[in-house]
């Protein structure tokens, strides 16, 4: 080895040793992360409007507990505290807005601790956590607290609704169809952002067209609840149908923003396809089967358990060996 | 009909693992890799289809007609444990390499508690010994998929930045947890 | 219009702009040269001269050392300073020659340079063509430098079907094979032709990437009145240059796992071997200048140069007008395969195919964050692979897993970790656990000789 | 062989000993676990029939039931454990009716297993008070939401409707099968 | 007797007999030859599972001691304790086995040796510096200071020391050589814990680069090698020990001007091992 | 091999150092499913240290006898004859705690800690000392169902040995009682308790470090065993 001085050409200044390749796309995680913060915030408006101002604390709480959960646990653990990366944020507002209204704020709080802590920081923080923290979260309180989870009484000063029961708890129990035109707007009873399917779809559409949510797992969940659920109203009209299926309680919601987070579903193409039919399937099962009127959750809660196993049979053939 | 869904509900909604606690110790010893959660699965489905029609046959052709009942546990466990002990020697012959994977457990399986429950929620429910060997499929079924599921989901946190004291168990336990939050959703669909 | 291609790949900027107008320069002669013995994959080669030996230009200083090496010229007429240690490009140093420039005293003489008798490319032999590769030590000029001498002689028993000129030069900021095209077009037909003169074959594809009209067009002018030779246009994207992903994307066919391209009855040239290899046959010349782009953002005034082998990096950008002052990365190769730098002193090889200087805006730094299993890399990656499952069990060392994940399929592309919004560095770990994995079959196959 | 012999007698010297202690200890036991049993039935039909003094098994019908007398030895109605699927699994209930079966006196949860907390609400007098003197004329309905208006309602319970319904359905399913063994002529 | 008694016993008596009959059918028929003396040599290995003896876990360990594929003392974990305890078993002498610890072979931490003029963006590991142009430290021979050994190390025995360079802790190292297959550098080897004198480099440049890249470098001038009569020897410009004739006595240790060779008690004794860190994998790097 | 323990060690043992759930995860089906109120774990854990204990002295006592085919077979037989009693007497004394640990009597049989102790304890040691080892087990596996009873019990119902500890503010969190909550507190717990290990660990290690500040230590002595 020679003199090893850095000669004249350079400025004399440090240069940079990577590895290749020294380019770099324009995306980050804090990018992805705060795509989708944005991508929820119709939701967040679909949800002040129809139900009132008390439900943005709810959000809040939901939020600001999430976020605080996950930056005391990072300091516990000695790790860098990445509360900006927007997950946990993320996480408090998918909480937040799969409450019912007028929930309370100590239930919301301890869904978002729970969920964060439990869901998400025991397996590891970002990226390693198996279940969707924000499901596990409502699972969470779904069982803990059932009775207030599933109280759907519409504050005095929300907006005027159609009915106060959710459409297929309406649908289950008293045999009540809402018909497609509320469901669409979202004056109708539900979790605070589920209930309006254009605001859902304004931002699912959004992170559909950036491509921060792949467009797979959607349409394979769609494709997915005319199939069994198309089955099942052709043998039983009396079942709901597929547009009902489709529009009701949080099934888009789901589809947008929970199956398509990205640490807890496939990450092969394919593996998204079953993934997302699979949500279907057992969506349809537990609503029309089941003792509960919604599904979504369980259904995706479900899946996750899943996904490592889909992702290692859905695995990409290898370029150039031969197919098994 | 009848026979389906006592398989599903045994498989999924009744889940032996996730909501009767039943056969626990396997279901953490062995789902740390797939290659042998699979086989655990399969060979505790095995003994499970085998138990339901035995014990089926000698509780009502022995201990019924002679009004021993409450020697069912100890028939029944008698039962298990020889049958076990025949798939172990079984295993042994067959593959080696299976036999040392499975290591210590295969002997436990005696004492899978989901065995002997089997036998005895049979008798509980009074199936018919059709209905007997459904409900052991089921319940086999039910088992190897939580222990498959689980396998999986532990193969990946391999991967996975879990904080030190909760590797092994404890990560195992949490994620039992949330596997029955998440079967929870079927709870009220089949009570057969 | 949807041009051929193949599934995955990323599409970085291309930032061609900056040399592709610029026609090829000669630059002058170095004051110092550093001949590495090591230009080529295989052997590397054994010096023939001793130190304080008096070298002509074009005169074998190293030859080949086995079948897969190739023999090293001097580039300038000179003494030998030096045989050992030095700088080289791959951030290891290894052997090389270090010559300098020859100053006669008493009376000395400069030896005349060493040349190769021309000869004519409509009567050459096939063994001719295939010795005087060998002898002008010519070697791949796509990257991984392979003697091509090797490549022109395949073993018997395969038929080749199809010679594949590679004209994609898929790697953003790179030029130089884009000016061969617009510069030399015949003189690169003609050493396709010879390579298939050399193969026995009689199917010539040109492959050139959408965003080079010109080359295309200067292209389709020489083949115009050629007889089985073709252009086809591909779908800018890379790695379209990758061999596997040019024969997919060319005709379709997957070259197995763990095979060469000969395998589908294809072999492919790069369009600067092309041009070597005419002027080696036809004019005689030997392998002893490189042809490459200097370029970024991060250089003053970027150019398409001739370069003598043993050129320091520095001495290069010198004459490029140096480094701006917000240049922070030199990486020789192309950005996405190629190698930072930490010492200019490296010198130029017979494959370098650029000089890309980066500025600090260009490698802003991006915080690691973990996996988010999105699964961008799976979709981008070429072959096919998991690398964020590989990169991770590499990272844990778990060898075995890897492995049966194919990890040593891995081209080191860099499209995932181009692609990862985590900014992992996936490369980095595949090359790892590649290492690694190699190294445990190697002693398995050992221990179980 | 020694060996074998070893294994056959070890084991079922182990079986004999274990079959016979058990015996022992049972032909203790059994009494008193079917004592226990059937004061729990008892306890059931008092709770149902709060005049009843006694009761006997009826015998010609195909399921279990109990006639119940007041004091005065006159029958005052029928105590009828039916059982039915709930939210979780099984529900056992006992029934305590009128003698011209369509008033409810009372009702009893004798085994359950659903939700702790929810579904176990049906045990507990806001919801299972509403059956005492229910009108079973026809039968019982149900209403959800509201407090129940007609005097064969009862309400389901927030967050449990399924169990509370599950009971209304056994409590129908069990008097309208009860009504028609008895117009069959049976029980008399 | 109560005849419900006789039925009872006869059910049990009846069952036991005939299941311990097929079992001894089965045992006949199914039988696999295995030593018993396996599972005895597997139930007094330390049972971590750690690979240190070469083999696929302690199973696998028990196996092959009872085939005499290794010795008893093959266990480095176990110690003598679980080599006597596995002679007994198999009844043959233990042999004696030394203690064996790892010896970190370069001293050229942060402040002996000199860097590049680079910035190393990547994961801060030894095997993944070593990938890019070799790390940031000029030299190619020596530690890279990234801590892998200390990583690889299951007993907690190795620490980085405040210069950057991992010390062995001789009380918990077990001599199991994890850090030895961790280290890309090949710097770290395994030696009896009673050796004193090593040469603390690894480096094969020339003097005059040697001397440039490291304080503390082996420069290749041989004193060492002239003077030990044959206890150490010149490899292409490194001294070498010889073992087998190596006597501290005769090495003139202030001659070597480097102190490249020098008593392993001196080597590092001014730096203090730093607190393991824990999260030194992800600590983000400094920033430019 | 290994130094004899004290009878009082051989006691200690199961308590924290080879508690039966917290360390070794033996028995757990019990430990998850009667464990919705601290009584019933209590009950339980009773019930399983009466059946460990009388059949570890039984199985040690003809451990000499049995051949090692039908080992597993006569143990469990054995283990299962005190299942019955235990149930026959419960069912007969104590009809309503039999009614509440329910189907789980029966599944003492197969409680891997009894199997396990027996295969690893009594089949090799004295009755004395298998005796005091199971009631060393046994204590360590009724401070695990107590604690994990008392936690569930708490949060779930807001009790304590069905006595009320918490607040009526205070919403009880249902999950605790149902099967999730059973896992995740004792995936929680399990995950302090290493905490708690690693810890001391950590803290013995440090130390020894701190034992040797000007490292290394030549260890010239050569062990010899």
């Amino acid at each position: 080895m020679s003199s090893v001085t850095v000669t004249e050409a350079s400025n004399g200044s440090e240069l940079l040793l990577s590895t290749s390749p020294h380019l770099h796309s324009r995306w980050t995680t804090k990018q992805v992360m705060w795509f989708v913060v944005l991508a929820l915030l119709p939701c967040v408006i679909s949800a002040v409007v129809f139900f009132g101002f008390y439900q943005l604390l709810v959000i809040a709480v939901a939020v600001i507990f999430a976020v605080g959960t996950e930056a005391f646990i990072q300091y516990l653990l000695k790790k860098p505290i990445a509360v900006m990366d927007g997950s946990a944020v993320i996480t408090g507002l998918l909480l937040g807005l799969i409450v019912p209204p007028h929930f309370s704020l100590t239930f919301t709080a301890l869904g978002s601790v729970f969920g964060v802590a439990i869901g998400k920081m025991v397996f590891g923080g970002l990226g390693y956590n198996i279940f969707n923290p924000a499901l596990v979260g409502r699972a969470f309180l779904q069982a803990a607290f059932p009775v207030a989870i599933t109280t759907w009484t519409m504050p005095s000063y929300a907006v005027d609704t159609v009915s106060s029961a959710t459409p297929l708890a309406a649908l289950k129990f008293d045999g009540v169809a809402t018909a497609v035109s509320p469901l669409i707007i979202g004056n109708v009873g539900g979790s605070l952002g589920e209930t309006s399917a254009l605001a859902v779809l304004l931002g699912g559409g959004f992170l559909l067209v950036t491509g921060v949510a792949n467009w797979r797992i959607p349409a394979a969940m769609v494709v997915g609840v005319f199939l069994f659920g198309g089955a099942l109203w052709l043998l039983d009209p009396a079942a709901p149908s597929p547009v009902f299926h489709l529009f009701a309680g949080s099934f888009l919601f789901g589809a947008m923003f929970m199956a398509t987070d990205m640490v807890t579903s496939p990450v092969t193409g394919k593996g998204m396809w079953v993934y997302g039919l699979g949500i279907s399937l057992m969506l349809v099962v537990i609503r029309v089967y089941g003792g509960l009127p919604e599904g979504v959750m369980y259904a995706i809660l479900f899946m996750n358990a899943f996904v490592p196993l889909i992702n290692r049979y859905t695995q990409p053939g290898i370029f150039g060996e031969a197919k098994a | 009909m009848e026979l389906i869904l006592i398989f599903l509900s045994a498989a999924l909604v009744n889940n032996f693992v996730l909501a009767y606690f039943l056969g626990i110790c396997p279901f953490v010893g062995v789902s740390n890799k797939l290659s042998s959660a699979v086989p655990m699965g399969l060979a505790t489905t095995f003994v499970m289809v085998i138990t339901a029609i035995v014990t089926w046959l000698i509780y009502h052709l022995i201990l019924v007609p002679y009004e021993v009942e409450y020697l069912q546990y100890v028939s029944f466990i008698l039962v298990i444990a020889s049958l076990v002990q025949f798939v172990e020697m079984f295993v042994r012959k067959v593959s080696q390499p299976l036999y040392r994977a499975l290591g210590i457990f295969l002997p436990l399986i005696t004492t899978n508690c989901s065995i002997l429950g089997l036998a005895l929620f049979m008798v509980l429910k009074e199936y018919s010994f059709v209905e007997g060997i459904f409900y052991g499929v089921g319940a086999g079924a039910g088992f190897t998929l939580a222990i498959t599921a689980m396998a999986g989901i532990r193969e990946e946190l391999e991967l996975a930045d879990v904080p030190k004291s909760f590797r092994g168990a404890p990560i195992t336990m949490v994620v039992a947890g949330l596997l029955a939050l998440a079967f929870m959703g079927f709870a009220g669909m089949i009570t057969v | 219009m949807k041009f051929k291609t193949f599934p995955g790949g990323v599409h970085p900027p291309e930032e061609k702009e900056l040399s592709e107008h610029c026609a090829f320069e000669r630059m002058p002669a170095p004051s110092m040269v550093i001949i590495p013995l090591s230009q080529h994959l295989g052997k590397e080669a054994k010096p023939l001269v001793a130190k304080r030996a008096v070298v002509a230009e074009g005169q074998v200083v190293a030859e080949a050392d086995g079948f897969i090496s190739a023999p090293v010229h001097s580039p300038i007429t000179g003494t030998v300073k030096s045989i050992g240690r030095e700088s080289h490009s791959s951030g290891y140093s290894k052997d090389a020659i270090t010559i300098v420039p020859f100053e006669p005293k008493e009376g000395e003489d400069a030896p005349a340079p060493v040349t190769l008798p021309p000869l004519d490319p409509a009567t050459v032999s096939v063994e001719d063509i295939r010795s005087r590769v060998k002898e002008a030590g010519i070697v791949g000029q796509g990257g991984a430098a392979f003697p091509t001498f090797v490549k022109l002689t395949p073993p018997e028993g395969k038929a080749i079907e199809t010679v594949i000129l590679n004209g994609c030069e898929c790697e953003p900021y790179l030029t130089r094979d884009d000016r061969f095209m617009i510069e030399r077009p015949d003189d690169i037909v003609a050493g396709l032709r010879l390579i298939m003169r050399a193969l026995g074959v009689h199917k010539g594809v040109i492959g050139i990437e959408q965003n080079k009209p010109q080359s295309i067009a200067s292209m389709e002018r020489a083949v115009a009145s050629e007889e089985g030779i073709s252009i086809c246009t591909l779908q800018t994207k890379y790695p379209q240059g990758a061999e596997k992903m040019l024969i997919k994307a060319v005709n379709g066919r997957v070259v197995p796992v763990g095979k060469l391209p000969l395998e589908v009855g294809v072999v492919i040239q790069n369009i600067g071997t092309a041009t070597a290899i005419y002027d080696a046959v036809v004019k005689g010349e030997v392998s002893i200048t490189a042809a490459l782009t200097v370029t970024g953002r991060g250089i003053h005034t970027p150019k398409n140069l001739i370069v003598p082998v043993g050129t320091s990096l520095s001495e290069v950008i010198a004459y490029c007008g140096g480094l701006t002052d917000n240049a922070a990365k030199v990486v020789v190769g192309g950005p996405m395969m190629g190698v930072a730098q930490h010492d200019l002193n490296a010198p130029i090889m017979k494959a370098t195919s650029g000089i890309v200087v980066l500025t600090r805006e260009d490698v802003r730094r991006q915080e690691e964050t973990a996996c988010l299993r999105c699964g961008k890399c799976i979709d981008v990656c070429p072959l096919h692979l998991m690398p964020t499952r590989l990169a991770r069990l590499s990272e844990l060392n778990m060898l075995d897993e890897a492995e049966r994940l194919g990890i040593t399929v891995c081209m080191e592309c860099g499209s995932c970790a181009f692609t990862c919004p985590a900014n992992i560095p996936l490369v980095q770990w595949l090359r790892l656990g590649k290492q690694r994995v190699m190294q445990q079959q190697r002693s398995r196959k050992s221990s179980a000789a | 062989m020694k060996n074998i012999i070893r294994m056959l007698i070890t084991l079922s010297f182990v079986g004999v000993v274990s079959g016979g202690g058990l015996a022992l200890l049972s032909s203790w036991a059994d009494p008193l676990i079917a004592a226990n049993k059937k004061a729990d039935t008892e306890r059931a039909i008092f709770l149902v029939q709060t005049e009843a003094d006694d009761y006997e098994l009826v015998t010609d019908v195909p399921f279990e039931l109990y006639r119940v007398f007041d004091e005065t030895k006159n029958p005052v109605g029928y105590a009828l454990p039916w059982e039915g699927n709930g939210f979780q699994g099984a529900i056992r209930i006992m029934v305590g009716l009128s003698q011209d079966l369509n008033t409810i006196k009372s009702i009893e949860i004798i085994d359950q297993t659903e939700t702790p907390g929810l579904g176990t609400k049906i045990l507990e007098d806001p919801f299972r008070g509403q059956f005492e003197g229910l009108n079973a004329d026809p039968h019982v309905k149900w209403v959800k939401g509201a407090p129940a208006t007609a005097d064969n309602e009862v309400e389901t319970i927030t967050g449990a409707t399924i169990s509370a319904v599950a009971i209304v359905n056994i409590v129908n399913d069990g008097i309208e099968t009860l009504r028609a063994a008895i117009a069959e002529g049976a029980g008399q | 007797m109560d005849i419900n008694i006789l039925i009872a016993i006869a059910t049990m008596g009846g069952l036991g007999f005939i299941f311990a009959g097929a079992l001894a059918i089965a045992d006949k028929k199914l039988y696999v030859e295995e030593d018993p003396r396996i599972a005895k040599v597997n139930e007094v290995l330390p049972g971590v599972n750690c690979g240190a003896c070469g083999k696929a876990g302690c199973y696998d360990f028990a196996v092959n001691v009872v085939e005499g594929e290794i010795a008893p003392s093959g266990c480095p974990v176990g110690g003598q304790e679980v080599a006597n305890d596995i002679a007994n078993i198999l009844g043959i002498d233990a042999g004696t086995s030394t203690k064996i610890v790892a010896r970190v072979l370069c001293r050229g931490g942060n402040i002996e040796a000199a860097r590049k003029m680079v910035e190393y963006r990547g994961p801060q590991t030894c095997s993944t510096m070593d990938l890019v142009s070799g790390g940031t430290k000029m030299c190619q021979y020596g530690c890279l200071g990234g801590g892998d050994c200390v990583e690889a190390c299951t007993f907690n025995a190795i620490h980085l020391n405040d210069n950057g360079l991992p010390v062995v802790i001789d009380d918990l190292c077990t001599g199991c050589g994890m850090c030895v297959t961790a280290c890309p550098r090949d710097i770290i080897e395994l030696h009896p814990a009673d050796r004193e004198v090593f040469v603390f480099c690894k480096s094969h440049d020339d003097p005059k680069t040697a001397k440039e890249v490291c304080d503390v470098a082996c420069i290749g001038c041989g004193i060492c090698a002239r003077k030990s009569d044959g206890g150490v020897i010149m490899e292409d410009g490194l001294a070498v020990i010889q073992w087998d004739k190596f006597d501290p006595d005769k090495i003139p240790f202030d001659k070597c001007k480097t102190s490249a060779i020098c008593y392993l008690r001196e080597a590092f004794a001014e730096y203090q091992v730093e607190e393991k860190k824990e999260a030194s994998r992800i600590a983000p790097e400094q920033n430019n | 091999m290994k130094k004899q323990l004290t009878l009082f060690n051989e006691y200690k043992k199961g308590i924290w150092d080879q508690n039966p759930v917290f360390k070794m995860l033996l028995g757990l089906c019990p430990v998850l499913a009667v464990t919705v109120s601290a009584m019933n774990g209590i009950a339980m854990a009773l019930a399983t240290t009466f059946v460990l204990t009388f059949s570890s002295f039984i199985i040690s006592l003809i451990r000499k006898l049995v051949p090692t085919q039908v080992r597993i077979a006569s143990y469990i037989l054995i283990i299962a004859t005190f299942v019955t009693v235990v149930d026959l007497v419960m069912r007969a004394q104590f009809p309503a705690l039999s009614k509440e640990l329910g189907p789980y009597i029966p599944l003492i049989v197969v409680n891997c800690l009894i199997l396990g102790r027996q295969e690893a304890f009594s089949s090799k040691n004295n009755p004395l000392r298998s005796v005091v080892d199971a009631l060393g087990m046994g204590t360590g596996f009724l401070i695990a169902l107590a604690s994990l009873g008392g936690i569930r019990e708490i949060l779930g119902s807001r009790t304590l040995l069905g006595l009320q500890v918490l607040p009526d503010m205070f919403e009880p969190w249902l999950v605790m009682i149902l099967p999730a909550g059973a896992f995740l507190t004792l995936g929680v717990m399990l995950g302090f308790l290493n905490y708690l290990t690693l810890r001391n660990k950590r803290k013995t290690d440090e130390a020894q470090l701190a034992h040797h500040p000007e490292l290394p230590i030549i260890d010239t002595s050569i062990r010899q065993g």
